[in-house]
Formats: C-alpha cells, structure tokens, sequence
C-alpha cells in the first residue's frame, strides 16, 4: 500500500509550565501531550475527516502535517519521503504539494492586500515566474466561482462564503495533491456551508486532490469523507469507513457524538445515548481508559487498563474493552 | 399571579427596530409579531444577519445606542414593555424576565466571585445573607454544578465554558422568572455539551413551570427542544407554529429550503448538498417586494411587486408567503 | 501569587543591575579619560592615579562594571570631591523633599482625576464630559516646566498669593504647605488630564462588556452597577500605571524644584550638572531609578494582588 | 453576514471623502490642524518672515516691552524675541522630526526582531527597552548631557534613546499578538520565508497605528527639547530656541513677563496643536488604538 501521506505513532507535546514553575512544583513532567501516538494514511484523491470536540488536539494534528508544529516522536510520511525534522527551507518544496486551509474565513486572509495579490501569492513564494499573473488570478476565481470582479477586493469587504471560496482558491493555486482544511465551514450559515462543501466535491473530481477535513459538525462528514477518525484528548478513539461508522459506531463517543448532532426530527427516538460531563483537561489525563469520566458503560476494567486499539472490522479501528 | 389572566406571558406586535449607521437607517426588525404562550418553549431560528437576537434584546431594552425602536408593542403579562418607564423596566429584569446569553465566557464579572455576584441579583429579596448564599447553592446544585457550596467562592476563570454556562442559568432562574431569553445558549459549547445543558434547560422549564425564548440557529436543537417555532428572515418573521408544523409541514419556500440545507436532515450520503443562493438583501435600500424574493426558487410576477401579509395554514401555523394565502390573511 | 512576586523582584533586579551596567559604560564609551568624569573636576593627578588603581581600569570592562555593581548593593557610590562626603549620603539628604513633592502632586492629581473619569465615563456626551476631554488633553499637552513658570508668574510674582521659592521655614508645617502648592500644582496638572483619560477610556471599556450588561439584565441598581462591577475592572489599568507616574513625575519634579528653587534631587542634579560633577548626578540617577523601578513593581504587585485571575495564575 | 459586509465596503469607500467633513465636525481637531499648519509654515517660511536677525545684539535696546517695532519685545540682550519665537519653532520642529523618524525606524526594527525572533531574543530586548524607559528622562537626559556635553545633537540623541524603547515595546507587542493570527500561521503554511512575511504581512499592518502615535509624540519631543534648553544644557546660545527664551524670561520674571509670555504660548500653542490633531487623526483612522500609550 503506497499512501499519499502517511502518519505513524505522532506524538506532539508542549510544555505546560516554564521551567522554574516546574522546579518548584517538583513536576518532573511539565508537559501535556496534545496527540499522543496517532496513525493515519490518505490515499489518492480520498477525503479523510478528523472528527473531535475542542482540545481533541485535531488542529495540532493538522498543524503538524504543513510543518507549523514539530512532533517530538513518529513520522509523517508524504508520498514515501519524511517531513518530521526537516527545516524550514527543506520544507519549502512540500508546500507547493500540501496546502492548509484555516478556521477563520476571514482572518486567514492578509488584510492588507487584495484578493488578487492573495490568491496569486503562492506563485511568489514558490517562484514560478513564467505565469500571467491577471490571468491565473482569474482562472482561479473562476475555478471557486467567484467573477473577475473581486481580484480587486480587500479580505473585510468579502462575505463569509466569499472569504472561503478565496481561501480554496489560494489553496488551489499550485495545484496541491493534499488540501489539509481545518473547519472549512465555520462561522457560516447552513444554507452557505453547502456551496462550500460542494466546490471541494468538484475539486476532488476535477483534480483527484486529497482531502484531510477537520470539524467537529459530524453532519457534514457524511457527506464529504470517505474515511473518518474520531479524537478524543489526543488520541483515535475510533477510526474507519464513514458510512461503516455513522451504520454501526461501536464506541461510547462516538455514538455520543452522533446522538448531540440530531436530526433536526421532533419525533424521532429520544433514546439515544447522553455523555456526561466535560472533556478532561490534558493536565489531568485519566487513568485506565480515557473515556471512562464520561462513558454511561463504564465498568471497573475501564477504570484501571487502556484499552488496545483493536480492528473490528475489517478497515475499522476502535480502542475500547467493550465495543457496542 | 397576571400569568394566570393571559394565555401567553408575551405578545410582541408588529416590532420594528432601526439602527441609525452611516449610510442611513438599517431597518433590522420589521413588523415582527410572536406570541410565547404561559409555560411553553418557543425557538427563534435563523441565520447569521436575521434579527433574532435583536428581538430578543429589544423585549428587555439591552440594544446598542445606535438602536430605536420604531413601532409595536411588546406585551409582558398584559403590560407594553415599551409603554414602562426605566425604572419599571428595570424591575422586571431579572425578576419577571431574565435572561441568558451566548458567550459564557465574558458574560460573569471576571474579578467577583460566583458567591458576590450570586447574592447581588437577589438585591430585591429581603431574605438574610445567608439565606441568599443557600439559594444560590440550591440552584447551582439543581443546574449540574458539582460541589456548588464549596465552588461558591470560586471565580468565572475557575470554571469551563459548559460549567459558566450552567452558572449563567442558575443565575437566570434565582428569581423563579415568568420567562427566560436565551440568546444562543449553547452556541459557544461543543455538541455533547450542547445536549446535556439543552435538556438540564428543559426539566428546569418543567420544575419552574416558566416559559422560554430560546434562539438559535441550530435546526436539531430547535426541533428536539421546543414547542414552539418562529422562523425569521432578513428581519422579517417568515413563518411561525407549532414544532411539527414547522419540521413536518414547512409552508415558506426559506423553510423548506433551510431544512433541505441542513447536512444532519439528508441521510443518504450525497456530494451536491442544497443550497440556498444569493445574498440576503440590503436592509437599508430596501426591495418592494417579498424579501427572500430574490432568493426563492418558486417565485412568480407579485412577489415583486408587493410584500406577502401573514396568511393562516392552520389554527396553529402561519406564514407569509402568498402561495399560502388561500388561508387568508391574519 | 508568591510565584509571581518572586518573578517579578526578580525582574527588578536584573533592569536595576541593567541599569547600573548601562550607566558605567557610557562613562567608559565616552572618549578621554574616564577617571575624571567619575571624579569630576577638581580632581588631582595623583586622585585619578590612585582611582584608576583602585578600579582596575586595565581589566576588562566586564569586571570593571561587576565591581561597580557590587559597590553600588553595597551602598557605595562614591565620594564627592567638592565637599568630600559620600556620594549616597547627599543624594539621600535631598531625597525627602523630592518624595514629597511627588507624593502631593499625585496624591491631588489622583483624588481629582479619578472622580472626573469616572464622571465622565457615566455621562458620556454631556458638557462635563466634553470639557473634561478638551481639558485633560490640554493639560497633557502643556509641559510641566511651562505650568510652573506661569504658576510662579501669575500666583507668586503677580498676585502673590504664594510665595515664590524655597520649601519653607524647617518646622513651620503652614510655611511648607504654602510652598509646597504651586509645585505640587504644576507637577500634578497633567497628571489629572491623564488620569481622569485613562478612567473614562477603561471605564467606557468595562461599561460596554458583556458581564455589564448581564448584571444590567438582573435589573441591578446602576449604583452597584458602576461602584461594585465596573469601578473594579476599570481602576486596575489606571494602578498599572501609576508606577510609571512616580517615573514621569521625577522628570517633572526637577523642573518645578529649579523654577521654584526648591531643594530636592532635581536641584542637586541640575546643580550638579553646572559644575560637571558626575558623582553626585550618576548616584542621583541611580537613586531615582531604583526609586522607579520600585514603583513600578509594586504598582504591578498591587494590581496582580487586586485581579484574581492574575493573582493565582502567575 | 454578506449584508455587514457589503455595508463596511461602503462605509470604508466613503470614508475617504467624508474626510475633511470629518475635519469640519470635530471643532478641537480642525484647531489642531490650524495651528499645526500656522507652525510649519512659520519655521519652512522663517527666513522670510522674521524681522530682524534673531541673534543680532542691540544693547541699547534691551529688555524692551512690545511695542511696533518688537511686536513682542526684546531680551536681555537687545535681541528681537519675534525673531527668535519664530526661528525657535523651527529648531523644534527640526529635532521633533529628525529624532522621531531615527527613534521609529530603530524602534520599528528592533521591535520586530524582538516580536519575531527566537524568546532569548525577545527576554533580552524587553530587559533593554525596559531598563532605558526605567530612567526618569529628563534625569538620564542629564546625564548624559554631561558627558557628551550640551548641543542639538544631545537633544535629538537623548530623545532618540529614550523613545527607542517605546516605539520597540509597540511594535513588539503587536507583532506578537499578530504573528498567531491565522493569516500569518496561513502564509507560512504556504511556505512563506521570515523576510516576506515581517515585510509583506507585518509591517502594513504595524506601521498605520504606529504613525499615528509618533505623530502624538512630537508635543513630547517639543517639550523635552524646550526643556533641556531651558534648564541651559539644549540648544546652545546664541541659536534661540523657546526653552532659553523662557530661561531668560525666568531671570528676569519680576519685571519683564513678555520674555515668558512669548516663549511660553507658542510652546503651549503647539503642543496643543499637534495633540489635537493628533487625537483627531487618531479617532478617524484607528478609533481602537490604546489610549494609554
């Protein structure tokens, strides 16, 4: 099996307290590990979702794969060749392959500069001179749907979706073969968010650019991930086929997860699961499983052993001592 | 007890609210009318820009300056909000009417202590101190607040946002209100948060038997949690009844294309998902006609021309679209 | 909390040790010969031979700044040669009457401008409000010398309601009030402007947040509103900087005390550099900035102590 | 959300030519704008418009009240003060300039390195600009007046050493609130290099508000200069400036006040001025920038 990208045992961990603070807590691990010991692989034009609710480590994951964040252990593979350790400069050429998307429509555009300095940036950073710069700037609008008309705009005079189809733009612009996008719908509205989910379908079909989408909405995942992982202070909790998962969740989380994004139905079944509680903090990580604070099956073994990362199915990863 | 003469605690009629900017007046409520009857849920929904928390803000006069209230009446227990002075406004908040809001985490005074602020909002109580102190203990056990005598003393930053949350709430309901606003409560929470503080809301609603304004933009919760729905567009209240109605028999085309938009609602897995395009109009230059005219797929020649009124579907259901009009007009 | 008042010493520390360091360089960058700007004019061959021994000028610098740090924690600052008494002990002699001075100048700038922002912050827009603006601008703008030049013109020398110069008759407390009014006066002007500034500006900041207009919601009396709630928030920018008020009231100071031929560090340094005598201005700079550092200190302290985030976070 | 957003396009489009009308509605801003007009003009056009050689002596004339000929009279030295009032605003405005643009562009530079560059880097520049902004400034300006000795170049280095670290300390600050901001975290995700981004997506950023403040330091700069030069270790005599006008007032304040008057009011006019305007430009180009600074 030959990955697009591949990412064993990651480990990122920061360090939660300076060093004197440390010495005088006589805290002799002042860290928190923010991914501890995951694994994925993207294949070719495959869309993957990381699924997770705030502080899952989901963006940290993410960051780690475009260079932003340094893991201290495991590898990330793209296309055969390690990222993890390369510098600044022996990481410029894997830009031009693996384009990241942020959060924030807007604020993830330079405010200072117009859309067409924007989307046609990445061929100034990576020096590709021999290009019309007009024509690539609308080639590329015209590729997200938006007219010539907004080359000339300034990032605060878009529209959320506007901002979003100029962010997928710029992504585009080097024709990457991974697109790394961290909440692609946030901050708009349902009747947009489907405008934008739609264009990446048609990228993916037009281009076979692979996708790694992070959110937290588990509707949209359904419809724009072939395969889905679902994080939960730091780790995979469950990790297989999206159809597979949304027909058969076999952990706790994840079915609890699913039971908080209800169909919008005021008279479908109320007997669905209800976690309790809130996420732990990653200061004060729970022994046993991690899950077990919140879990309605929890029993005593859960309390004591981390539960092994088991395949269910074939293709269908779950780590928990009694799978539903 | 007023609540026991009229059938619905509140009544807000034709409300419109202008907010002066530079370009001119941004009519952003027009002729909004809703009812929240005595001891139900009624979910505001609408996207980004709709006015629903502007309403919700306006029934307790907590507007930004640049905002006037230009006509309507809003009916609190047989009373126009608009026609009290200040100070009987003021004796209302918190008491008859209270309120939660979205962001749990600017939203508690940073340097007081939960205990401080807790005991201040029972100002109007001549109960002792102490007594105050154990009703706020009371309360805070009864929202999920683990422990609550000894986190008293605690301050907001000692809590996560889920856990303000619950605070906030506890705060709302002290005085046993008549009705609570709730301007996006669990919007800034994640999903199983969202759920747990959602049906906390509901039994509390249940015990207190009071009545609760709950906007949102978020279809499931609405669905799942409410009694009551409104919709709004653009300013506008497009379609309002009961939570069936709505979900079951939506008659606006914004409705119906709001629901069909929703990822959660299509179950098989599809890589076209609906949508709704155009923009929302200017609300300072205005369209004649229908407002979501420009962005309905079944309009036709008088949309143009002249807004719809609210016509009636069913005893429970109104709309204002004209295709419902044979229902005739309200 | 005891986390963070360690830090925070520390910090002082190491810009006061910065700031010795930093002195004694420049006398070592400045060309010629070093031992006389230490020893000032006056001074005798033989003096600077045997200075020049005694401090090691052939080390390196590095050493050569270490020992004068030392002498310095020591309370060594050297010796005057005009009048051959050590450095610190004039410098001190003065010290008080400077303090005082800036302790009235703030003390009046603080009871008047921090009534006038808050004033002005609550009614926002009125003509208390506008004028307090314009004034507070214009007393920032005026400089502080000019204030008291025409405090002197027009209060002492035209009307001579107050006496001009001097800190008045030792003993006699009605004496030095009276002399201590068109100082403190013309210290302390700008300060009100800036004071009562900075309370409407955080003030309005706090007004406008979002837990205001939750208590608001609660239907709170506004008394508690703005004494309880707001007030709170809103002073704790102002105590932040009333650290760095001590820094530009020594600043002033110095003019107020030779305009109105006060006695106080301003005068021995400006006397002091007249005659060039280094000693005394390089001990009077050295003082007033660990003053200043002091200050600062403790007004972030006292700020930390008063926010409980800051007060177990650090 | 497109509804807001159209509406800032529009507002932003009109912004530019509401401009002046701007001017006319803020009554304390159009003064400052006059008088800061009136004081450039004066020091650009002095060689023309003063009377008299400002420092020409005429014994026989001193300390002579205003009157036609000396509109505001003379010194101790028989000196026209017009003359030298006017020449005076010039050496201001000059030190005020020259002092202020080196102070930027060396606060600019070290501020972005220290808001950039690697935490030791920042640690040692934030005890730096600290340790000089721990000295009372008029003090430590006397300080090192006697060492280099008293003239212009003192006085703008004094204002250009002390005011280094304020300017370092903004921009530092606001390259480090910015450099997490998602626009930056995107550009080097797109494998944008350290120059780029300080120079491409920083500094634009940073430079608006940071020539607003410096704007408002010129009164400040005016004052220390005014200052030193009055206390006689500024501006070396016989080149006038308002500080020694004003000392030489001092000397002579029991029987001649026109010396203070007239070295006193176009100091204060000014400053004034500049603050006004200063404040004005401020409200219309960047109505969040602290207030404090």
């Amino acid at each position: 099996m030959n990955a697009l990208l591949q990412v064993e045992n990651i480990l990122i961990r920061f360090r939660s307290k300076n060093r004197i603070q440390a010495l005088l807590d006589r805290d002799r691990d002042p860290f928190i590990d923010a991914v501890c010991g995951v694994s994925l692989d993207i294949q070719k034009g495959e869309t993957l979702a990381l699924v997770g609710e705030s502080g899952a480590g989901k963006t940290t994951l993410a960051r780690s794969i475009i260079g932003l964040v340094t893991p201290q252990e495991g590898s990330i593979r793209f296309q055969g060749q390690e990222l993890c350790g390369l510098s600044d400069r022996a990481f410029k050429p894997f830009h031009r392959d693996i384009a990241m998307m942020f959060q924030d429509p807007i604020g993830c555009l330079s405010p200072r500069l117009t859309v067409r300095y924007l989307i046609t940036e990445p061929f100034k950073i990576h020096k590709v001179r021999n290009i019309d710069v007009r024509a690539e700037a609308k080639r590329l609008l015209e590729m997200v749907g938006l007219s010539e008309s907004f080359a000339d705009r300034y990032p605060h005079q878009l529209s959320g979706g506007q901002a979003r189809r100029v962010g997928v733009a710029r992504a585009l612009a080097l024709s990457p073969k991974l697109i790394v996008a961290d909440e692609p719908t946030a901050g708009l509205d349902v009747s947009v968010q489907g405008e934008v989910l739609n264009l990446l379908a048609k990228l993916q079909d037009e281009t076979q650019v692979s996708f790694l989408i992070i959110t937290h909405n588990l509707s949209i995942v359904r419809h724009i991930s072939d395969r889905m992982a679902i994080m939960y202070l730091g780790r995979f909790v469950e990790q297989g086929e999206t159809g597979e998962i949304f027909a058969h969740p076999h952990h706790p989380y994840t079915k609890g997860l699913l039971a908080a994004n209800p169909n919008p139905d005021p008279d479908k079944p109320k007997d669905q699961i209800e976690l309790q509680g809130e996420i732990p903090s990653l200061m004060t990580r729970p022994g046993g499983c991690e899950f077990h604070t919140r879990c309605p099956f929890v029993q005593d073994l859960c309390r004591i052993d981390a539960p092994p990362v088991t395949e269910v199915e074939s293709e269908h990863w779950i780590s928990c001592h009694y799978p539903l | 007890m007023t609540n026991s003469i009229h059938a619905s605690v509140l009544d807000i009629r034709n409300l419109s609210v202008e907010f002066a900017t530079n370009r001119g007046r941004l009519k952003a409520l027009r002729d909004v009318t809703l009812t929240v009857p005595n001891e139900k849920i009624v979910g505001l929904v609408g996207e980004s820009g709709c006015g629903k928390s502007t309403v919700i803000f306006s029934i307790l006069n907590l507007m930004a300056e640049n905002a006037v209230i230009t006509g309507g009446e809003i009916n609190f227990e047989g009373r126009d909000i608009l026609k009290l002075s200040s100070s009987q406004l003021r004796d209302l908040r918190g008491d008859r009417i209270s309120m939660v809001f979205q962001d749990p985490m600017t939203s508690l005074n940073p340097v007081l202590s939960i205990d401080t602020q807790m005991i201040d909002i029972q100002f109007r109580s001549s109960i002792s101190k102490a007594e105050k102190r154990q009703r706020a203990v009371d309360m805070l056990t009864h929202v999920g607040i683990p422990d609550a005598a000894h986190r008293l003393k605690s301050y907001p930053h000692h809590f996560s946002g889920g856990m303000r949350q619950r605070i906030s709430i506890a705060m709302a309901l002290l005085a046993k209100p008549a009705l609570l606003l709730a301007d996006e409560p669990t919007t800034a929470l994640d999903a199983t948060l969202e759920a747990q503080i959602v049906h906390r809301l509901r039994q509390l609603q249940k015990d207190l038997s009071c009545s609760i304004l709950f906007v949102s933009h978020h279809l499931g919760l609405i669905a799942e949690f409410c009694d009551q729905v409104v919709v709004m567009y653009a300013g506008e209240v497009v379609e309002a009844g009961d939570v069936r109605d709505i979900f079951h028999r939506a008659g606006h085309p914004y409705t119906q294309a709001l629901l069909e938009c929703d990822p959660a609602r299509i179950e098989e897995k599809t890589r076209n998902l609906p949508t709704i395009p155009g923009d929302i109009p200017d609300l300072v230059d205005f369209p004649s006609g229908c407002i979501f005219e420009n962005r309905c797929s079944k309009r036709f020649e008088k949309c143009r021309i002249s807004p719809p009124l609210r016509y009636r579907i069913s005893p429970t259901h109104t709309a204002s679209c004209f295709l419902l009009a044979e229902g005739g007009a309200i | 909390m005891w986390i963070y008042l360690a830090k925070r010493t520390a910090l002082a520390v190491v810009i006061i040790i910065t700031a010795i360091s930093l002195l004694y360089s420049m006398i070592l960058m400045v060309p010629g010969d070093p031992t006389a700007v230490i020893l000032g004019p006056r001074s005798t061959p033989e003096m600077r031979e045997a200075l020049r021994a005694d401090m090691g000028l052939d080390r390196p610098a590095i050493i050569q700044v270490a020992g004068f740090i030392l002498n310095v924690f020591q309370g060594d600052m050297g010796i005057d040669v005009f009048t051959n008494r050590p450095v610190s002990q004039i410098v001190f002699e003065q010290l008080p009457y400077t303090i005082i001075l800036i302790i009235a100048g703030i003390s009046w700038a603080l009871v008047l401008g921090i009534p006038l922002g808050c004033y002005s912050a609550i009614y926002r827009n009125s003509f208390i409000d506008k004028l307090t603006g314009v004034f507070s601008v214009g007393t920032i703008a005026i400089p502080a010398f000019v204030i008291a030049l025409y405090g002197l013109l027009i209060f002492a020398v035209q009307l001579r309601w107050l006496p001009a110069i001097g800190a008045g008759e030792q003993g006699d407390l009605w004496d030095q009030i009276k002399h201590l009014i068109l100082p403190a006066f013309a210290i302390g002007l700008g300060w009100v402007g800036y004071l009562a500034r900075l309370v409407r500006a955080s003030m309005l900041e706090v007004l406008g947040e979002n837990h205001i207009r939750t208590v608001r919601a609660f239907g709170l009396p506004e008394k508690i509103i703005i004494f309880r709630y707001a007030l709170k928030l809103a002073i704790l920018p102002t105590i932040a900087l009333l650290g760095v008020g001590v820094g530009y009231l020594l600043s002033s100071s110095v003019f107020a005390e030779i305009v109105f031929a006060r006695p106080g560090i301003g005068k021995l340094i400006y006397e002091s550099v007249l005659t060039r005598n280094y000693p005394i201005i390089m001990g009077s700079v050295l003082i007033t900035t660990i003053i200043f550092v002091l200050c600062t200190m403790l007004a972030d302290i006292v700020n930390a102590f008063l926010d409980p985030r800051m007060r177990e976070n650090l | 959300m497109d509804m807001t957003n159209n509406f800032t396009a529009r507002v932003k489009r009109s912004k530019f030519l509401s401009l002046l009308s701007r001017f006319a509605r803020d009554p304390l801003g159009l003064f400052g704008l006059i008088l800061v007009v009136l004081m450039v003009s004066s020091a650009v056009l002095a060689n023309w418009i003063i009377p008299y050689d400002p420092i020409a002596l005429d014994i026989l004339h001193r300390l002579e009240p205003p009157s036609m000929a000396h509109i505001m009279g003379t010194d101790q030295l028989g000196r026209d003060v017009f003359s030298r009032v006017i020449m005076g605003g010039r050496i201001a405005l000059k030190v005020a300039l020259v002092s202020i643009s080196l102070a930027l562009s060396c606060g600019l530079v070290l501020g972005l390195i220290a808001g950039y560059g690697p935490p030791w880097v920042d640690r040692l520049m934030i005890i730096l600009f600290d340790t000089i902004r721990s000295f009372p400034t008029i003090i430590f300006a006397l300080a090192i007046v006697t060492l280099v000795g008293p003239s212009m170049n003192t006085v703008i280095l004094v204002v250009i050493i002390t005011t280094i670290p304020v300017y370092g300390r903004i921009v530092r600050a606001q390259t480090q609130s910015m450099k997490n901001n998602e626009f930056i975290l995107a550009e080097r995700a797109m494998g944008a290099g350290m120059p780029r981004i300080l120079f491409v997506h920083l500094l634009p950023n940073i430079i608006g508000p940071l020539l607003i403040i410096a704007s408002m330091d010129i009164p400040a700069v005016v004052t220390i200069e005014a200052g030193l030069s009055f206390l006689g270790v500024g501006i070396r005599p016989p080149t006038p400036s308002w500080g020694s006008i004003l000392n030489d007032g001092y000397s002579f304040i029991r029987n001649t006040p026109w010396l203070i008057i007239s070295g006193g009011i176009p100091l204060i006019l000014t400053t004034l001025g500049f603050t006004f305007l200063g404040e004005s430009l401020r409200d219309i180009f960047d109505p969040k920038l602290r207030k404090d600074i």
